[in-house]
Formats: C-alpha cells, structure tokens, sequence
C-alpha cells in the first residue's frame, strides 16, 4: 500500500501547472469566460498537445490508458487553474464509448483531440436521477428515433457528439428499459440552446425532435443503460472529487496568503485566534477531502461494482461538505473582497458550489450509500 | 406575559396591509418577490407613494414627519412591507444620516436635508469604508483640509453601496491626523457632482453592481456641510451605531423567503417524489423554520420592552438574521440541484422577459446564493459582532 | 404584547431562588442523590409550604390555578439548583387528572403536597412514541384489568399513584383504543423495579400483573386517551424546556465565570478569542432557547391545538439543540474539571442531556413539526 | 498509488487475528465489546498474554523486545485487536517512558526497566499536568531539590490515569526556578510506594474512578532516576511528543463501535421502524462511517510515507479521531432515548451479572458519552491542537 505518484503522473501535473501559470491565467481564464464563445481553441489544442485527450483512451485507439488516478491528477490541476474548457466533457462521454467498445473511431478522434463530447443525460424534474427519463428512443427501421429533452448539458454547445440515455422500454422511473446513444450534435432535429453558467463554464438546453439514429449508435445493450449509467457516473464523480480538490487546495492557498499579509487593527488578521482557528478546521476539511479523492480514484478500478459505489458516493459526500466549508469561509475570511467578481477566490467557490449541485449533492450519494449493500450490517 | 397582539394592534396590521394591497404596483412586486435586480427608479418611486402617506420615515419624530408609532406598530409594518414584497426603503438616508442630521446638525442642515430625505429627492450613500480599513474602521485615511470657507477632501472610500445612483455622500474624513485615531474624525456631507469625485464599479461575484469605489481627488466641500463639531466625528458615528437596528435581522423578508423556499421544493424531487415531503429536506427547512420563530421572538422580547433599543444585543440579532438569511438562499440552490448553473443576466437586469431556460424561479437563485454571503460580512462582519458580544455582553 | 412577569410569577422565583441558595445547594443535592431513597422528604415539604404543590391544582381543589407560563418560572428555579425531588413528575402527573375532570379529591391531595404523582406511559421499543402500547386495559366486571410493563418511569418509585396508559382495543401502534387510569402504587399486582438515573434522578421499572381497576380510574374516556397524551405530553416538554433554560442559565454563568478565573498562559483564558467566540455562541443559543421556552409557555393555553402542537415541538428542537451545545462546551471550555462529578456543571450537564433523551429528542419533534397542518403551506 | 494491503499483509493479519482469536480470554472480550470497567488485572492479563508472545511493544527496537514489523504491520496488528476487542496495552510504559529511557536512560536505566515495561511487571503512570497548569505544562510548580544522593520532591499531579493502580511515575519536576521556565525542568522516575505519596481520586461525571491527583510530601528519589541531564527535562517531553502517536486516533476501536452502534439502532425504533432504516438517523450514522473512511485513508497516508511518523498532522488526527469517537457515543445514546437514563454502577463494575433494567447492552452507554467527553480535552485539547496546526502547519 502507497499513496506515491508515478514518475508520468508527475510530469503531467507538472506539464499542466507550467502551462496554466503562464497561458491560463486567471485574467486570461476571465476573458475567455467572457468570450463570445466561452471557451478557447487554443487553451484545447494545448490541452491535446499536452496529451490529455488521449491520457483517458485505450491504447488501441492511440491513447495512453489513463486510469482514474491518472485523471485524478490531472482534474486536480485543472481545478486549481479553474480551466473552463470541455475538457471534463468529453473525458465522461469517452468513458462511455469505453465501456460500449463499438465506438473505436470516437475514441480516436478524441485521442487527437478532434471530438469533443458532451453527456446529454439530465431532465428537467430528474434533479439528480440519471434514471428519471422521459426522453424516448422508438424503434426506427434498423435504428432508432429519440425524441425529448435534456436540460444543463455541460458544453453541449462545444460537443461533436452527445451521449444521450433515453428510454427504449418501461416508464418514467424505471431503472430497466434505459439506452444509450451516440449522437452527433449537428444530426437533423437536435437543436441546441447555448448559455453560461454562473461557474464561468458553458451548458445548453438541448432538444431531440424525431432524431433518426442508426442501429451503430447504441451503446451497449438496448435497455442495459442503467449500469453504464451507473459505473460512468461514479467515473464522473470521481473526476469531479478531484478537480474539487485541486479548487480547495487554490482558494485554501489564497485563503492562507491574505490572512497573512491583510492587516487590521495594526496586526496580519492571521494572528487572530479565531481566524487562526476557521484555518484550522479549513485544513482539516481539505485533508479529508484529498484522502477521499484518492481513495474514490484508486477504487474507480478495483473490480468490485459494490465497493466502487459505496466510496464513490462517500467521497462525494465527504468533499461535498468540505467544499462547502472551504469555499463558505473563504469568501468570509477575504471580507468585502471575497464577494467581489475581482478575485480569483469568489470563482473557485462558485466553481465548488456547482460541482456539489451536479452529479449528485451530498444527500443524494448519501442516500446512495446508505442503500448499498454492508450498510445495514451490523455483526460485531 | 402575553404574547399575542392586541385587538389594535391587529386593527393596525390590517390598515397598513390594505394600504400595500392597493399602493404596491404589481410590476414591483413581481420583481421583488422573484429576485430581479431592481434600478433606480423602483427604489424611488416605491419611496415617494409610502412618503406620500406620511409613513416613509415611521422612527423619526413627529416634528420632523414621522409617524408616531409604537415600536411593535413599525415592527408590524416592516413585517407587513416583506411580506407582500415591496422594495426597501434604503437606510442610507431615512436611517442613518437623518438620525445624525437631527441629533448633531444645526437648523439650517435640518431644514435643507430632512426634506428631502424623506420625499426620497436625495439619494444618499454612506462613506465610512476605506480599501485600508475593514473593520478596523476608525483606521480610516482620507483627508479633508480646511482652506478658507471648504474642505478639500482627497481619498477614497470602498463598499459604496449604490453609489452610482447617488446625489449625496456622508463621509467620515480626517481632519487632524496627530491624535489619537478616533479623535481626528470629522462627518461631512458631501455632494455627489462636485468635481473631483470618481465612481468606479466594484462588481460582485454574482455580476451585480451594487457597491462602488468613490475617489476624492482635490473635492471642495462647503464648510456648511460638517455636521456638528470638527473632528467629533467618531462620536456621531458611534451614536448611529447604537441606533435602532433590529430591522437588521430580515425576519419579515425570511418569512417570505421560507415560503418561496418551500414553493421550489415542492417543485423539484427526489427519488420521485417532492423534496418538501423528504424527511431529510424537509428536516433542513423546518429547522430553519424554528430558527425563524426563536429569532422573531427574540426580536420581539428586545421591541417591546421598555427602552426598546437593543443595546448588544443588536449583534446576536444580526448574526442570526444575517444566518438566516444565508442558509435560505443555500437551501433553494441545493433544491435547484443541476438547474441552479444557468446564469442569465439579461433575465435578472429585465432586459429578457424569460430566462434562457424558460425557468424564471430558478434563474436568479445561484446568484443570490452567492451575492448574500455578504450578509456575513457587511455591517461588522459576524466575526467582529462576536467580539462585541463576548466584550459588552459578556464582560470578557 | 409583552414579555414581563406579574409581580407574584417574581415572588414565586425570588422564594425558590432563596431557598435553593440556601437550603437546596450542590452539596445538600449530592447527599441526597447519594441517599438511599434519592429525594428528600424534608425538600419535598418546603416546596409544598412554598406553595409549589398547590400552583398547577385548580382553584376548586384547592390550587392557585397556575398556567404553563407560571410553572414556566418555577421550572426555570429548579432547573437551575438540579432540584431531583419528584416535583415535575407530580405535576405532570396532575396534569393528566385536570384533564379528566374526575379526580378532584387526588388533585386536592397534590396540592396540599400528600399526594405524588408518576406517568406511567413509556415501554421497551417505543421509544420516543407515546402511542405505541402493549400494555392492555381489558374489562373486568365493572372495571378493568391492566397487564403490561412500563419502562423508566420517572420517580416512579417515589409516587403514590401512577398514570397508566394501556391499550383497551386496537393493536400496538393505533392511536385509537389507548385508555389512560390513575393506580395506585400500592394496588395489588403492582411491581416496581426503582434504580438510579444518570443524572441524579430515580426512576423506576413498573410491572402491572392483572391489576384490578375500578372504572372511576379511567381517565376521559374509554379508548380516548391518544388527545388526553397528545396535550399532557405538550404540557410536559414545556416545562422541560422551562426546566432546560434553568439549568442552560446555570452553566452558562459558571462557565463565563471560569473563564474569567482560570489562568493558563499567564492570563485568564477568557481572553481567548477562540473561547471568547465560542462563549458568545452559547450565549447566542441561550437566549433563543429562552425565546422558545416562552413562546410554548405562552401558546400552551392559546386554545388551538395546532398552533400549540407546532410551537411546542418548535421549542423542544431549538432548546434541545441549545442543550446539546451548551451542555459539551460548557465541559469542553472547562478543560479537565469539566469531566469531573465534582463541579455542578458536569451535572448541569447530564441532566440537559436527559432532558433531551425525554418526551421526545430533536428528530422525533422535528418529525412532528413537519407532520403538522402548514409545515406544507407555500402560497407566496 | 496503490490502496490495498499487499498479500504478505493479508497473510499477516491472518497471522495476528488467529493469534487474537486463540488467545483472547472470552470473558476480558466481553467486557471490552460491552463498555464494561476494566479492572488492573484485565490490563495486566492481556498484556503478558501478548508479551509472552512477544509482541507487547511491536514499535521498540528489535533489540529491547521489538517486533520488526512495518508501519503498516503495526498498523494491521492495533486494527485487529481493536476489531477483535481487546484491552488495551497502556501507553504509560511502552509507549511513553520508554522511548525516553532508551533516547536519554543510561545503560542501567534501560537494563532496569525496560524489560519489566515490556512484561508489565511495573504499572506506570505520567506525573506531567498539575493544577494550575492545564494547556501551559511548562508552567508546572512540583519541585524537586537535590539532597545528597537524593532528590526530595514535593508538589502535585493531577489527571493522573489509574495512579490507583500504578508501581512507578514518570515526572516532569522543577530543578531550577531561577531560569525561563521550559529551562530548569528535570524527568525523573518515581517509585510510587515511597513514602510521602498520597494518591486521591477524581471521580469521572460517569461516577468512575480512572485518574487521580498524586501528592508529594518530601518525597525522597534516589539521583539515579533521573533521567538525562538535570535541567533538560522539557527536551525529553516534548521528544516523547514528537513520538508515533497514529494510534491517538482510535480509528480501529471505532470501526468495532460504529458496529455496536448499527446494532443498537437496528433494536431501537422510531414511528415503528429500526432506527437504521430511518432515513435521518441512518444519514447521521453514514455521516460518521464516511468521516471514518476518510481519517482511516488519512492514517494511512501518514503511515504509509517514508517518514511514518507524523508531524504536527498528528494535531488533525487527533480532533478527528476524538470527534468521532464522541459522534458515536452520541448517536449511541440518541438511539436508546429513555433507555439511557438508568445508570447502575454495580453492573458497570461487574458486581452484578446484569443491569437493573434487564438491558444489559443500553446501561453502560450514557457513562460511557459523558466519559468521553474527555477526547477532546485530554492529550493537548482539541483547541491546542488547532493552535499547532495554525502556528505549526499554516504559519500562522
């Protein structure tokens, strides 16, 4: 047992942290969030030279087969420097052309850095149900026909394609008779409506009017979505757990710096006790947060669905609440600045407070927990 | 003890009700209650029709056109204002300058100002803030000089809430920097359009511009325009302090806050079913309900006694209040879920009649999540109320 | 509107006050915690001199007629000086016989002080839930027969008739068919376990082998009792809350008190901003505990069982939050003497923590909040 | 990053818990799983068991009696018996005089004492807090003056555990009053059955009797149990500070007790359904199983680095590990209600087989919260700790 990172995971964290201090910067971050188009072609082909695309592809499809420790290391850093491209987008839809294995040309595609995707899975009253789906996929010929909605579709505007559940068979809440698909953003009746989020990202309405797609479109099996559903979505999580950790470790780090050279009443505000305490407790937050993260990465792959879900859903849980601590009394310790669009502060809490509301909040995967086999057992 | 309102008491709620009922334009309303951002005009003119009745400043004497109410009867009426959702009357005036005004300021100050204050015919905005001084307020830096028959006043204030739309400043300004810090303080009026004075925007994490920068380059003030004694001035500032601040606490506004609160989780779900009827949401918002009803007690304990001034205790009712209020704003956006990341401001500044979702409610909440974080900051942050307790209330 | 106290709710406190400083202080408590019966006779006689006996009993019996608000003030005394004499139980109990309408002559005797009470309602498994009986009340000739087990009735031991609730039809958990009776603890069948409580207090298991009752001990009417509960148990958590503000006011002082005293560093650790903050937190739920002990005095008699239902249980949540805080930190900010049996304050603090464990913790009242008509009401 | 026990530390906690299985006196196990008192024998019992195997001090040196095993070893052996519920090994001797023995004891001290540390042949226990010294030790007044070939000791101890019990102490004392005061204090070992040695009882709120205040009335110790240098006394404490101390976070024993927990929340109800299965009490208790699954991963990060032994972390896990272990008492009580107010010393202390109530499992947990209490306060209270953190980890 070791917490070590390899010697790559080094340098790809390395490589990242060079190139968002000095061509990511917080003001050029700001500007490319005001764009018109909210993202940066150049800030992606840099992000592809720099083999990130290809860091989650099998090797099969020109990519390095990244595990989630890998990403982990690499959310962690583009949390910290609060990167806004699709980058995270298209790693999720990739995982679930992984786990189809009939989608090798995507794969390679997004290896180079030539597709980006997006995941079209969310409904407008499903809240954090990824099985609540009352979009339909209808028999069509040899494929099929998708009609509905899907809501907050993060860069749905910026995807190539979609990956989007739909319901082949059973009602509204069913957990069989779900499908997943592949779809191109520009197929005929998929109109999207793009706009910002408040975390400085772009997101999209996105709707499906009669959507014919081929019988290749499908990932996995008809009606057997719910599991990838499942294991992608921790997947996600798990991603999300860490780009958390890498925003706490920037805005404790701004945090930790303004107590100690802001001064009141003649003294740093750091030597108050109080202040000093609040640190303390931010400290410790994040600690349990980063141990978490780790752990929800290294059991992403351990093979067993049970355990995977049940640390999953705890480091959610756990980086939930420290996210919500951290980001809280960041603001407050920075005083009038923390409210302010001027520092870099108040955009890792926006961007924290949004990552606890997507993917499931802190109830949401508790309850998840709590419904996982082991929890009601009690033999001593 | 008695704990419930008297027959005029509620003979009184239902008149000031009725008059909001029929005074009230519905456009305002509509703003207010669904958390669009609110201009200039919406502020002034909400002001003038309450200045119309008679009712704008309830606190101050009758001599000057106050009411004359009991404490319980303003009480009543604010609660009456949040409930249907009015706009708020600003403090920066009616509150805060015109109490100063009326205890330290000479006839001619009264008689020009007061007024105007009360028919809302001044925007006013507080110069107290300082980049340098947060709250270690009496650390504050900029000058006023006396030359002749002015003041020239360089410097810069910090946290100008609304200034943008102001016609009148009260600023505290340095007047004699080799004493003690407190003692060199002077309070000046100042007009927005003399020369030399800059607003520049600070802009909130929400993209809202409510607070400003204001920069005094070289800015002749009128000898006129010191309130009472040159370098006093802490004195004044301190009087205001310990002035009636009960209303700090929002409780009216909370009450209807928890409704709309109870309206959004009624209206998105969990495991199928509304998140109102989930045990665990709905143990999140019933606590924040009683909080409401110790709090609002609590209020009611310091109003109707009798010197119903809070002393410190004023700090309590902030924290809560200011508690409150935060924890509302973050239980709507965890009911929101994924739909609270859409950010519209055209939508929130009335420039779309819709929000780019098609989802009105939800539209301004993360933004009001974010922009009352300062709730816990502004007006002495949490942490110095604290101190004030743990020192003039607890001895410490 | 107003929150002041008539002249003779002052004189009741100021009387309690002088007596428990004088007669009833910590070391005279201890003795009598550590006696072999547990309370004090002699204590039990001044209180009933004091008039305390007498203030619930209506004036017919010769009572004061007291409100909630009154023995609000009483509470708040003996709450403060850890009173263990079997007064609350007594008056809880009388409570239940003002109700009925039909024991005039045993409210007579509790008001001139001959007579103590118990409330024998609780069993093993319901909990917090006074409606879940086993307990059965079956018809026996022109009376009735009780057979059952109640568990931890307080200062059972000490009473001269208990409150019975016991199921005359229905099954465990209906809330019709429950019937409450007024037994003597010397009727035949009746078995009493007696131990100690934890905080200072004795209660006891009682154990009803074919009990013969007459029908004049039924209490209201025959399978009626679940109102009869509903209300008496809402008149017990108000003065328990009264109760609980007593005992919060006592150890807030003592440890204001302690930090004012105690050294460490060369100064007086209330110099702490940490401690400083954490003291003005406790006293920021202290007050709004007290806030809420009114509230439910006052709304006790406001004649609409809703609104008492949802103030009552308001008040038992927020008080018992208050006690849980102030109870550990109080301990907590007296460092090592704080987990000592030798300062009041750690049993100050025991008795909150029953208190809360009593009639119903924060999760059983928070239930019964939302449960009631309006916690649903959303209209703007 | 790999976090999984490689297979030979699989095959070796097999070892170990087979041992434990074989060699765990049934009844000692059943008074630890049900929060009965341990009495000095039931120490003593299991030490010497595991002593005989020579495993009672797995983190000395192989040389005095060490086991050799790894960090993680160690760290799978103390989770085993805390999962198997064992007593404790006391850390008076093994893990706190004597790594000061062998650091700074001479030949003849370690020759002495170590080996009836490791058998449990002498009872010690920590002469360091007094009085007036809580939080600031260096303050500390017990003075002890040289006499010849003696030092005659007087003053006080205080929170001195199982001193009732204790063969030997180990004191910090003053030896020189004239310097700052961290400079003229001195380490001596103390021989509890000297004369002039009074030990008293602090009882505990839950009525138990485990720590004591020790008098010193010209207690005379030969200049041989000194040990070091005089005057370096405060070098050596705050060395046995710096020391392992992964175990303070009793994450192994709490893992056993959120079981007992999940147990009595299947056996208790609300609104006729186990407590387990109540969506708010499970949430409290999945709360606390995932704040334990974090401190567990972060003891592991600790451990498993090349330098295992924590820095000022070990502030962290020590307001973790306290914390928790009070959440678990806690929710202990909050699932018994009413059923945790009888309190019955006579089953506590095993002069009963059962409690007056018949339940057994409930009677000893209400002590056993309030007991616990302690966490926070003993070893460095947890507003110490922040200190460190602030001062030692942020630099603040």
């Amino acid at each position: 047992m070791h917490f070590n990172l390899t010697e790559e995971q080094q340098q790809f964290a390395d490589a990242l942290r060079r190139w968002a201090d000095k061509d990511y910067t917080f003001d050029v971050r700001q500007r490319i969030v005001h764009s018109a188009s909210g993202v940066s072609d150049l800030a992606w082909d840099t992000l592809a030279e720099l083999g990130m695309t290809a860091l989650p592809v099998p090797e099969a499809q020109g990519g390095f087969n990244g595990d989630a420790v890998d990403m982990m290391v690499v959310m962690q850093e583009l949390g910290r420097a609060l990167v806004v491209e699709p980058y995270f987008a298209t790693v999720w839809g990739a995982y679930f052309l992984k786990l189809a294995g009939n989608q090798h040309h995507r794969l390679g595609d997004v290896a180079r850095g030539e597709l980006k995707l997006a995941c079209a899975l969310g409904e407008k009253h499903a809240r954090h149900d990824l099985c609540d789906i009352k979009t339909i996929a209808a028999i069509n010929g040899e494929g099929y026909r998708i009609d509905g909605t899907k809501t907050v579709v993060v860069h749905g505007g910026q995807a190539g394609a979609l990956i989007v559940s739909a319901r082949s068979a059973g009602t509204q809440r069913d957990t069989h008779g779900i499908s997943l698909f592949v779809v191109p953003t520009d197929a005929p009746g998929v109109a999207l409506r793009d706009y910002r989020t408040i975390d400085g990202q772009r997101a999209a309405t996105v709707q499906f009017s009669h959507v014919p797609v081929p019988a290749s479109a499908l990932l996995g099996r008809l009606g057997g979505g719910c599991e990838m559903l499942d294991e992608a979505a921790d997947y996600g999580v798990s991603l999300q757990c860490s780009e958390a950790v890498g925003v706490m470790d920037a805005i404790f780090g701004t945090t930790l710096d303004y107590l100690k050279t802001r001064k009141q009443f003649g003294m740093a505000i750091g030597s108050f006790q109080a202040l000093q305490h609040r640190m303390a407790d931010m400290y410790i937050h994040l600690e349990q947060a980063r141990s978490m993260a780790m752990l929800a990465a290294a059991r992403m792959s351990c093979g067993d669905a049970d355990e995977r879900r049940r640390v999953v859903s705890a480091a959610k849980v756990r980086i939930g609440q420290a996210a919500k601590f951290i980001g809280q009394q960041a603001v407050q310790l920075h005083g009038g600045m923390g409210v302010t669009d001027e520092l870099p502060a108040a955009h890792h809490f926006k961007r924290l407070t949004m990552i606890e509301l997507t993917l499931g909040d802190v109830d949401h995967h508790l309850a998840r927990f709590i419904a996982q086999r082991g929890f009601q057992q009690h033999s001593v | 003890m008695d704990l419930t309102y008297t027959a005029a008491d509620l003979a009184f709620r239902d008149m000031v009700r009725g008059f909001i009922e029929h005074n009230l334009p519905s456009d305002l309303q509509k703003k207010v209650r669904n958390h669009l951002r609110l201009h200039r005009q919406d502020y002034v003119r909400w002001h003038q029709i309450v200045a119309r009745q008679g009712w704008a400043a309830p606190a101050w004497p009758v001599e000057y056109g106050g009411t004359g109410w009991s404490a319980t009867q303003r009480h009543i009426w604010e609660e009456e204002c949040a409930r249907a959702g009015t706009p708020p009357i600003l403090p920066f005036g009616v509150n805060m300058v015109a109490p100063v005004i009326m205890a330290f300021g000479n006839d001619a100050q009264k008689a020009r100002y007061l007024p105007r204050i009360l028919n809302c015919d001044d925007w006013w905005c507080q110069g107290y803030s300082e980049p340098g001084s947060g709250s270690d307020l009496a650390s504050l830096k900029t000058t006023a000089e006396r030359v002749g028959d002015h003041y020239i006043v360089n410097g810069q204030k910090t946290w100008t809430t609304l200034a943008q739309h102001a016609d009148m400043i009260f600023c505290l300004v340095r007047t004699d920097s080799t004493v003690r810090k407190q003692e060199g303080i002077s309070f000046l009026l100042i007009d927005m359009k003399s020369p030399g004075i800059t607003v520049r925007p600070i802009i909130m994490l929400d993209e809202d511009h409510e607070i400003n920068e204001v920069f005094f380059d070289n800015v002749k003030v009128p000898v006129q325009n010191l309130i009472g004694q040159e370098n006093k001035g802490w004195t004044y500032a301190k009087y205001l302090l310990g002035h009636e601040r009960t209303g700090i606490t929002a409780i009216g506004r909370s009450k209807r806050e928890l409704l709309f609160l109870k309206k959004i989780a009624s209206e998105h779900y969990k495991q199928g079913k509304p998140l109102l009827q989930d045990p665990i949401f709905a143990s999140k918002i019933a606590l924040l309900e009683i909080d409401m009803m110790a709090l609002e007690t609590t209020v009611l304990r310091v109003i109707t006694r009798e010197s119903h001034t809070p002393g410190p205790e004023a700090s309590m009712l902030k924290i809560r209040g200011s508690e409150i209020q935060q924890q509302l704003t973050e239980l709507m956006i965890e009911a929101l879920g994924p739909d609270a990341l859409p950010f519209d401001t055209d939508y929130l500044e009335g420039k779309a009649d819709h929000a780019v979702t098609g989802d009105d409610a939800a539209a301004p909440l993360a933004g009001y999540y974010f922009n009352y974080r300062k709730t816990s900051i502004y007006g002495g942050s949490n942490e110095i109320q604290k101190n004030i307790i743990a020192q003039m209330v607890l001895g410490l």
